[in-house]
């Protein structure tokens, strides 16, 4: 079953945002749109679906739309053009409190630059989405607890942002959003800044999750060993369009075009 | 003897005035008020702009020391029948345009010659502009006018035309009678020629020596070109006899004859009030203090204001 | 010089309906002013009554409490100490009544203003202009209407105090919350935070070090309104500021204006302390 | 009630030394001052003698400059001309000499002194209590003395502007300066960066909103200025809001209060225009 | 030659360094040193030395201490006990002027979390070395141009960091660091937001310079790959202390214990 359906969203940045928009359609590059227009193109005509309880990676090159575009998942972002659903309804048509709850309880997310909230310690960055639905503080606390120790936290709960390493807050990020216990997980490179060691047991508590508790994960990275190990598919992006979608094996084995056949040749030979 | 009002429960505010003798009138009313009729007294403090708009809502019911026909706020209050204005407690007020004697005269004493040793009357001013050049337009002279808004500025600026001193002397405004005064003794104390307006009894007019120039005489059709800020031709004159009344509020007027009777007996002489602004203003005594010293000492002017039940009463209160 | 045949005036029509409002409806207006009266005379009473001892003992707990530093409290005793052996006591209770109520609304008006101009670029450009006015419009121009409105004494000089205080307030407020960081305001829109929940639990506080520059600014403010407030009849420290100008009393005036002085600092730490980062490592 | 057996007084000592100040120094500030106030006369008679059309198309040019809105020029030549129709254009000059003297020395002073006390802390502990004192202390306190040394008129109200206007636009550099991030901060010292291009290139930019805050303080604060500087003498607009106060005037007191709100307005606005992010996307 | 030698560093971040100090000085761990003091223990006893002209890698656990290591060579952290040597020069005697020199000219720096300066643009940043130490802007100017393009951000120098993605603002700061052309290059994970294709495009750089310019390049990564293929020496840390220096051959063959063994396993099956 599709969790979530991309249907032909478009994202321009900047401020002649609808004269850009009709030059993306036109089929002009992203290059010559910024050199005209002044405007970034984030996503150019995506459409894509996800089934729950797989984990769904995301690769491209820097700056080709990855953040963008799980930013709309969670309607961080408004598309300039185009639908998005979660479980078939339409997120950009939720109401105020109907979008609050969706990402109370269904959706949250992993920063790519970690978000923490720079005046609250490790333990209340962690239970900062329970506390927003407002479960019992004491019940929050031991789940937070119990996931601080998961990242390998333990002793720094009570420090703040500012006193950790990057890794460390990238892992209090993790956290934050592990804590949360959503259906969908937006990771956004949430290991990108992990030695290995601990890399290799956040995937494999990635996998855990998924397995055990059928979470639908979507996650950009942009190691291509990781892809293959937990990815059920992989979307490839470039210049905000979506170049390939498939198993890791469709992929290995038919790549689209010469872009991604240069993205998973490291893997190949 | 006992007061309709303040047998009725309202309280007594006097408008605390602000000057020396304003201070010291209020206190000796104040104290009898208190003391004799039993009355609840305040003296509530505000500038003159606050104190007179609360005289016309009834917000204060005396005001001790009112110049009549001197500040425009006050006359159209009167006029409308808002305040009424009794007796004199102060007889031989004066006002007009000063210098200090050493001007004049010169100060052997301090070393200082006398620079303007012929000035007697506002006609001789043109001659000496240089003497009281103004510091920011050394060219002309300047002249300390009295606090912007009060009815002496209007008359001033316009005696400055008449006297035909407009061409030799700036018209300064000194904002307030804190700065006047200020700038006046600044100069005394420097041995500075300073030339102002200024009005008595002061403790200013009565601690130093000053001269007070000539004016014509005093000729109402004139002194009305004078307070006609569009006439710009108007003719010499010295400003009105000042006449010096007690301010109250309409109601209380209509409220209590028996307070506004004593109220209208209320006169202290000028011979006596003097020294006694002097030392407030040189040893910063309280005014109730000065007023005490004055019942104690000079019994024989203020048992005259009062019943002799009054009179008794506060007299044993002093003890 | 501005050709004068472009000239008019607004001087008699303003005067007019001045006067027919303080006619028509004085009345009323004293009466409202009256039960705000009551409330600061009340306060007023109370402070005066309490021994000078348990007040300083108070302040000092208070003092403790938000600063945590005994060399601290020790200065705020020994000010206190130095206003009450000017002979000033009784004054200062009155100055803190007016100074504290204002205080306490000017945050109360405030914050609320500054957050919903926060959030909204058009609100901010209504408000601002009406802010500007409120600072610079001299307080005897509309003094005047006021307190043939309202009466002499404590209400207008409160009145007077709230609008010339709270304009810093709002605008500092504004400021520290468009300055945080939009991605930790991002990350908690992410987690379904609602406007309550992101004001109160991110913004504002992060915003903290902005807000309390206003409130200290505010403290300010209102301290240097206690002149202005005697101007109007409301009792304090004030009023020997004004007989030491009136009668060139330079040292009665010298030693209120160090009463008022000692009176905002105090109320200024320990209001600071209070909204300080408490933060220990 | 405080017990009277402690309580002294410094009023006396006070009077006696102002007066000797006065008495032998009075010549020697007196000079002094002159040549601040011959700087001033000659800036307000410039203005003086400014044709107005000329005034309101230079003022217009540089709202232009600053603010880059037809609009809001047009309300800036609105906001002029209607001062003038009110006759008060001779007023304005008067203090809008005043005043732009004044914030200009205000800046001058505020802005280094705000920086110089972000980057000591000892230096904050010193100077934070000698800007409690320069706000709170009662102008009319110092201004008697100040008026008696200086002379009457423009040099105390400048001066007393500047101490009054100075200490939120001290307290806003500081704290904007204090707040920029500190990873920034690390990155420019880590190539290179000397105390004065970290300033200039990264924490002042940085801290530029709330030195602005600052800056739009000392400018409400200078205006809010205007009636005491006509109290102690010096010519303006807020001659008209007294002889409104003392006349029970209302519409006089408002039409000039009103020119002093649309000065400030003005000069905010163009002030802040300059200052804000002139980031085109 | 020896570029920078570190001799017995310590490094202890809190309140209680002096107490902190002693007790690892006495060999007290890291956790409990945390426990009982607050303390966190960045460096403990390192000593190392780089040569002239290296490549040299430094791994470890996420919160090992490379950052704070690396932040010891240009002084942006005082050390709590030991000392560096720049060319045989005290950098901790270095006076103020000295300092600063040596940071414009000497060292330079890509930071883990960018350190972009938010004001200013693209081309302004990248140029920001070389405005500091009175480059005449057009040559600056010129030489920013030439490194943005060498990053792929040809386009965007007139955008501002918040612009960026991720990855932008990444080789932003790279572009930075070798626009200042310095002798010493320290780069904390200046990679790890790139995706396969520019981080292969930048390892080449990397090596091109050090071959060309005989750079010394301070390399912190968590890929092992990276570090095998473009490090001459690794490092590896742990908890603040340093368990093995060596040639790659070295670590992949003689890992000093078990922890390293873990380190480059991923390689090695
Ligand atoms: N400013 C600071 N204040 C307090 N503790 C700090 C500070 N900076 C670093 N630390 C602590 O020092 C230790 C080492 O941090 P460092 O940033 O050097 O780690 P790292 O090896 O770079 O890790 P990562 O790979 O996650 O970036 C960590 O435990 C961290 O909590
Ligand atoms: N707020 C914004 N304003 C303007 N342009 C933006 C904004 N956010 C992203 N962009 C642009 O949109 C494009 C896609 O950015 P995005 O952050 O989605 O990239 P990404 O695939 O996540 O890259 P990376 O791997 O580097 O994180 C980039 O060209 C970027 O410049
Ligand atoms: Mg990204
Ligand atoms: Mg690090």
């Amino acid at each position: 079953m599709s969790e979530i359906i991309v249907n032909q969203v478009y994202k321009v940045f900047g401020r002649n945002e609808k004269q850009a928009l009709e030059m993306v359609k036109q089929g002009i590059a992203k290059s010559e749109v910024l050199a005209k227009t002044g405007c970034t193109v984030g996503l150019n005509n995506v459409s894509l679906s996800i089934n729950a309880g797989e984990i769904f990676v995301i690769m491209g090159l820097s700056g080709s739309g990855k953040s963008t575009l799980v930013r709309h998942f969670n309607r961080l972002i408004e598309p300039s053009a185009g639908e998005i659903l979660y479980r078939g309804k339409d997120v950009l048509k939720l109401n105020n409190n109907e979008l609050i709850n969706f990402r109370r309880r269904n959706i949250s997310m992993v920063f790519q630059s970690f978000g923490l909230l720079p005046h609250r310690t490790v333990i209340d960055n962690v239970m900062y989405g329970l506390k927003l639905r407002g479960e019992p503080k004491a019940e929050a606390h031991v789940c937070g607890m119990k996931w601080i120790e998961a990242v390998g936290l333990k002793g720094y709960e009570d420090k703040h942002p500012d006193q950790l390493s990057g890794g460390m807050r990238q892992r209090v990020g993790l956290a934050r959003a592990l804590a949360a216990d959503t259906d969908i997980m937006l990771m956004d490179e949430a290991f990108s800044a992990l030695d290995p060691l601990i890399r290799t047991d956040m995937q494999s508590l990635l996998l855990e999750l998924q397995a055990k508790l059928n979470k639908t994960i979507v996650f950009i990275t942009h190691d291509i060993d990781e892809a293959l190990r937990i990815g059920a598919k992989i979307a490839i992006l470039r210049d905000g369009s979506l170049v390939q979608v498939g198993t890791p094996k469709d992929i290995l084995e038919h790549p689209a075009d010469d872009y991604v056949r240069r993205f998973v040749e490291k893997k190949v030979h | 003897t006992t007061s309709a009002w303040c047998n009725s429960g309202n309280p007594l505010k006097f408008a605390s005035i602000g000057w020396e003798s304003g201070d010291f009138l209020t206190a000796v009313a104040n104290y009898i008020a208190k003391n004799g009729y039993g009355c609840d007294t305040e003296t509530i403090t505000g500038t003159a702009m606050a104190t007179e708009t609360a005289m016309a809502n009834n917000g204060l019911q005396i005001y001790m020391e009112q110049w009549v026909g001197r500040n425009a706020a006050q006359e159209k209050a009167v006029a409308a029948g808002k305040i009424k204005q009794v007796g004199g407690p102060i007889v031989g007020g004066a006002e007009g345009w000063y210098v200090p004697d050493y001007v004049i005269h010169g100060d052997p004493a301090r070393n200082l010659k006398p620079l303007a040793p012929d000035l007697k009357s506002v006609a001789d001013l043109a001659k000496y502009k240089a003497v009281f050049a103004d510091p920011e337009d050394p060219s002309k002279g300047r002249f300390l006018n009295c606090p912007v808004g009060w009815t002496c500025e209007l008359e001033n600026s316009q005696k400055l035309k008449a006297y035909k001193l407009t061409d030799s002397y700036n018209n300064f405004s000194t904002g307030t009678g804190a700065s006047l005064n200020s700038a006046i003794v600044s100069a005394i104390k420097r041995g500075k020629p300073v030339l102002f307006y200024y009005w008595a009894p002061t403790p200013l007019l009565a601690e130093y020596k000053f001269v007070k120039l000539d004016e014509p005489t005093f000729n109402q059709k004139c002194y009305t070109t004078l307070r006609d800020k569009a006439n710009n031709a108007p003719c010499g004159s010295a400003s009105s006899p000042i006449q010096i009344v007690v301010g109250m509020n309409a109601k209380f007027y209509d409220a209590d004859p028996v307070l506004v009777d004593f109220f209208s007996k209320i006169n202290v002489p000028l011979d006596i009030l003097g020294p006694y602004l002097v030392d407030m203003n040189k040893s910063r005594v309280e005014p109730t203090a000065m007023a005490k010293k004055f019942f104690e000492t000079h019994p024989e002017v203020w048992k005259k204001w009062v019943p002799d039940d009054v009179a008794a009463k506060v007299a044993s209160s002093l003890k | 010089m501005f050709p004068t045949n472009l000239t008019f005036s607004m001087v008699a029509p303003v005067n007019d309906f001045v006067d027919g409002i303080v006619t028509n409806y004085g009345d009323f207006f004293h009466a409202m002013a009256h039960s705000v009266m009551m409330v600061l005379v009340f306060i007023e009473k109370t402070l005066q009554k309490t021994p000078w001892w348990l007040f300083i003992g108070i302040v000092a707990a208070l003092a403790f409490v938000s600063l945590r530093k005994i060399s601290q409290v020790a200065l705020v005793v020994l000010g206190l100490m130095l206003i009450g052996s000017f002979g000033l006591w009784d004054k200062m209770m009155q100055t803190t009544a007016l100074v504290v109520v204002a205080t306490f609304l000017t945050v109360m008006i405030g914050i609320p203003i500054g957050i919903i101009v926060s959030c909204s670029e058009r609100v901010r450009k209504i408000v601002l202009p009406i802010l500007d006015i409120m600072q610079t419009m001299p307080v005897f121009v509309y003094l005047i209407p006021v307190l043939m409105l309202f009466g002499l004494g404590k209400v207008p000089a409160v009145f007077a105090t709230v609008i010339y205080a709270v304009s810093p307030l709002i605008r500092l407020t504004n400021l520290g919350i468009r300055q945080v960081n939009p991605e930790v305001v991002e990350a908690a829109i992410a987690f379904g935070a609602n406007r309550w929940q992101l004001m109160l639990g991110v913004q504002l506080p992060l915003a903290m070090p902005s807000i309390m520059a206003g409130i200290n600014q505010t403290n300010m403010m209102a301290l240097a309104m206690v002149v202005v407030s005697s101007m109007i009849g409301a009792n304090g420290l004030g009023i020997d500021v004004l007989e030491g100008i009136n009668n060139q009393n330079i040292g009665l005036g010298l030693q209120a204006g160090i009463a008022i002085v000692i009176l905002a600092i105090i109320i200024d730490r320990v209001s600071q302390g209070f909204g300080a980062d408490k933060r220990s490592n």
